[in-house]
């Protein structure tokens, strides 16, 4: 797939509008195997996010991306601020590196930068859970809705290791990761900005 | 959900607000939601605590002379941005450089890790310390260690006044550190809070039951439980307490307890559960050099209390005796 | 009913020992279900308070410097009875004489009265002040006037600030007359509290109900009515309290405020309801001299909050500033 | 009515078996007009008077009524505590003045004590609402249970003007008076320990 400032904008206007339709939705999710701010965390960051757009209109897609992370790195704190400042730090880094790069390997630079961050692996019910698969299928020129959805589902089963879930033990166990549905969004938003 | 408040969205900045209107010594930073002394010491090594904010006193109310110098104030259980205690490094630097008491939750440490890390390449000295004082989380190596709960307090009371003495940074870290890996804690509770902007209960209780082994975020326990009498738990409580600090009925060990309400349970009640685990300690030789009966650190309007027990050595014991003079923590030296 | 108790027959009992074990600076009468101070002045007015427990931190977490010398503790609701007053009057007479603080309630009156009638038949030196700060009740000709509630704790420091300067019975009596007659609260209710030993909520509210001038005892307010935003709530109920004070927009009068929950309250709510009391006082010009922000006169488990204003003077102004030092009231002088 | 000291025992034990068997009623009913312990204070009182008579025997009416007298005055507190120690006092001033006194004219003397205590007059929603209208009927050996019961009754629609229950004002309409109906227990018991 391929990305600019435009459809990089896009992105991140559908992410909000998803983010602030399934506020609810994702607090909900982080009340069995969290704290209950999930959806709050998201929609506060993402608002920011969508007002500092407007504010400084950016004139190239790293310069988007410059703006996305630092809003997320001052505005969100949780564990979702700094990762997911992290990932949009990560893809700026790939991006800054070599402006031709293809879009999978920014991703995969965002991934990286989760893990480096959070040292979470695939498995231990978190975002990574989504990241991984969803950049991988990208590699291959196979990422569709369907992919996407599959990887959030397939944390249900899981039982936490990281983050706050991972206090309540067992009792993670049969409940979808709120940081995977909120990427599963991202990424679902990503798809829709380049089929529009 | 029936609270005293506007929005959920206020919320956070209207409470502050009001922290800081009732305890003029203290001042707010708005831009960056950090509350801190008016008047700095230099020549002491500054302290910084805080997190999500619900857990009230905690951590504004521990600023003041021989605790806190500044506390960043998240939104409700969401740790601050690191933007936020980057700055609250920035504005309270002294010449003998800035110790950080992080809870162990992910998004705290990050926060706070990230924030040292970008004051240090602004030539500031940081350091810090994190505290995982809740036996109710397993340890092992494949998790994230053990929730911070509410022996923080006592984390913050021992540094506050190693600071308060002089000591140089790395000091202040030892024994902060030291009083981290004194202090143990679990709690319980018996009705679920409500997140403001959640605006439901987390959970769900029935009227005989309890859980066992919650932390300070509405997180469920280790186990959903019959409720007890208060001497029934506080035994239970002392116990696994003991048993995982390693004190033994012969240790002739003295401690430090602090019994913590969650918000929503009142002195009585905390003041009665003193009594028991004060008995039940006493029936093992253990002997209580101070106590602490209060709402320390809340999880929001949680009914509940935990229990925090803190193993002294000569120099702990001294550190906590020492004056504190503070909102919500006062020892009169 | 859920709650960290044993049985409501031992409650009491247990809740005052847990209060001594946790404050060594205390110690309890078993007999008379007195806690006083274990160091005594001869050379200052005693002062005494009390009443039914349930209240707590109220009265014995006010024993201390610069506030009383002994609390005595009836059971949940219940007025101690004149005999355990007396007793305690017998047990803590200074050469300067005594001085009961009493919330006036018939119970409460009747005891404390009786009980210092008793004392000075043997001699002793005793007189009292009643508090009756409580607008929401009609004072009348015809009623027993208006109950005493959180007013009552800055009364007490008032009196103990007089009395630790070493002056005369009649001296403290006319200052902490002084406080009783310049302080007025107002309280609400968000949810009921539930009396240990009836083990059912007084009353039910929905839950987007209030009510609108509670007591301290769970006794229903002035009217149910429908809840409120806490600036809406705090809007009312300043203005209540200095319609009642007479002070007007222009009147640059300087108050104390005590923002007190009833038990179930977390300070989250307090805090924030605070900063939208201090925005009320200052859009009407009214200086705050202090502000005190907890529990402090609670009614067992209720969720609410009280307001009491109380109007100063430079006398008054100045023994609101001293130095206490007690468990629940701690001011640096 | 006579009274003698075995009768006398007989009332107090009567009596305390009514108000532990209705101790649950009468926190009840000063529930919605005051704060949830008379039940509880006259429980908690009868059962220290029983206890006090068991290990003291007293031999005379006098001594028995000094008894119950002390027991009430140092054990109760609250309103009750008083009201009813006074009212026992009262009775044991009338009866050492003048042992010969009829047993209406010691009851009179009782209600006379409360209300100098208490400051309540006929009308004001308190316990007197029962005593006054029991003494007078006895005065004209007219008592039965069912004036007490009716004077009990009478209370319901009364506004209270002293005690706890003034507090509420209007809102104390509708309502029996706790201590009115603890009263009725009192001078039923009376009643029955005649009776046997
Ligand atoms: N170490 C980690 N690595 C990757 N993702 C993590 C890690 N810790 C937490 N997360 C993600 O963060 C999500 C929770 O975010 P949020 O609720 O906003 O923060 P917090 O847990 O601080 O309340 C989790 O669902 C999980 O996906
Ligand atoms: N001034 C008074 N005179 C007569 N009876 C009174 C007076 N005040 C209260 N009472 C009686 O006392 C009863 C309440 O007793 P109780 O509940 O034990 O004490 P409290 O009101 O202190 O909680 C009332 O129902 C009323 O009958
Ligand atoms: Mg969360
Ligand atoms: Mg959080
Ligand atoms: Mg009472
Ligand atoms: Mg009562």
């Amino acid at each position: 797939m391929n990305m600019d400032l435009q459809t990089g904008i896009r992105w991140m206007e559908l992410f909000n509008e998803d983010i602030q339709q399934n506020k609810d939705y994702l607090t909900q999710l982080d009340t069995p195997i969290g704290d209950s701010d999930h959806g709050n965390n998201m929609s506060r960051g993402m608002d920011q996010v969508i007002q500092a757009i407007e504010a400084e209109s950016p004139d190239s897609l790293e310069a988007l991306l410059k703006l996305v992370t630092s809003t997320l790195l001052s505005k969100v704190g949780g564990a979702s601020g700094p990762l997911y400042g992290s990932a949009f730090m990560g893809m700026l880094k790939i991006l800054k590196g070599d402006n031709t790069s293809s879009w999978d390997k920014v991703l995969r630079g965002g991934l990286d930068s989760i893990q480096k961050r959070g040292k979470a692996e695939v498995g231990d019910k978190t975002m990574v859970d989504v990241w991984a698969p969803v950049v991988k299928s990208l590699e291959n020129k196979q990422l569709t809705h369907v992919v996407i959805e599959e990887a959030v589902e397939a944390t249900k089963p899981l039982k936490a290791k990281k983050g706050r879930a991972s206090y309540v033990g067992d009792r993670s166990i049969g409940h979808i990761d709120p940081g995977a549905y909120s990427s599963a969004l991202l990424f679902q938003a990503m798809l829709k900005s380049e089929e529009k | 959900m029936k609270k005293i408040i506007n929005t959920p969205d206020t919320l956070m900045m209207e409470m502050i607000n009001g922290i800081v209107l009732a305890h003029p010594e203290l001042e707010l930073i708005n831009k960056y939601k950090v509350i801190k002394k008016k008047k700095m010491n230099d020549e002491k090594v500054t302290l910084i605590s805080g997190g999500g904010s619900g857990h009230e006193p905690a951590h504004a109310g521990f600023i003041g002379k021989g605790m806190l110098d500044a506390a960043v104030c998240g939104e409700v259980f969401a740790s601050p941005s690191q933007i936020q205690v980057y700055q609250a490094i920035k504005e309270t630097q002294s010449n003998k450089g800035t110790l950080l008491i992080i809870k162990n939750y992910s998004g705290d440490i990050m926060n706070f890790k990230n924030a040292a890390h970008l004051a240090k390449e602004d030539g500031a000295v940081v350091d810090y310390v994190k505290v995982e004082d809740d036996i109710a989380v397993e340890d092992s190596l494949y998790t994230v260690g053990r929730r911070g709960v509410a022996g923080t307090v006592l984390v913050h009371k021992i540094a506050g006044a190693a600071a308060e003495e002089g000591r140089s940074l790395s000091d202040v870290k030892t024994v902060a550190q030291k009083a981290a890996d004194s202090v143990r804690s679990i709690g319980i509770a018996l009705t679920s809070g409500t997140v403001p902007a959640k605006g439901t209960p987390t959970f769900t209780l029935e009227d005989d039951e309890m859980e066992y082994g919650v932390g300070i975020h509405g997180e469920p326990g280790i186990r959903r439980e019959k409720m007890m009498s208060a001497s029934q738990l506080a035994e239970r409580m002392v116990k696994d307490l003991l048993k995982d600090l390693k004190v033994s009925d012969d240790n002739e060990e003295e401690l430090v307890v602090l019994i913590n309400g969650f918000g929503a349970t009142p002195l009585q009640e905390l003041y009665l559960f003193n009594n028991e685990v004060a008995r039940e300690l006493s029936e093992r030789n253990v002997k209580i050099c101070r106590t602490f009966v209060g709402n320390y650190m809340t999880s929001v309007d949680m009914a509940g209390v935990s229990v925090s027990l803190m193993k002294l050595d000569d120099e702990l014991k001294s550190l906590i005796n020492k004056e504190s003079d503070t909102p919500a923590f006062k020892v009169s030296g």
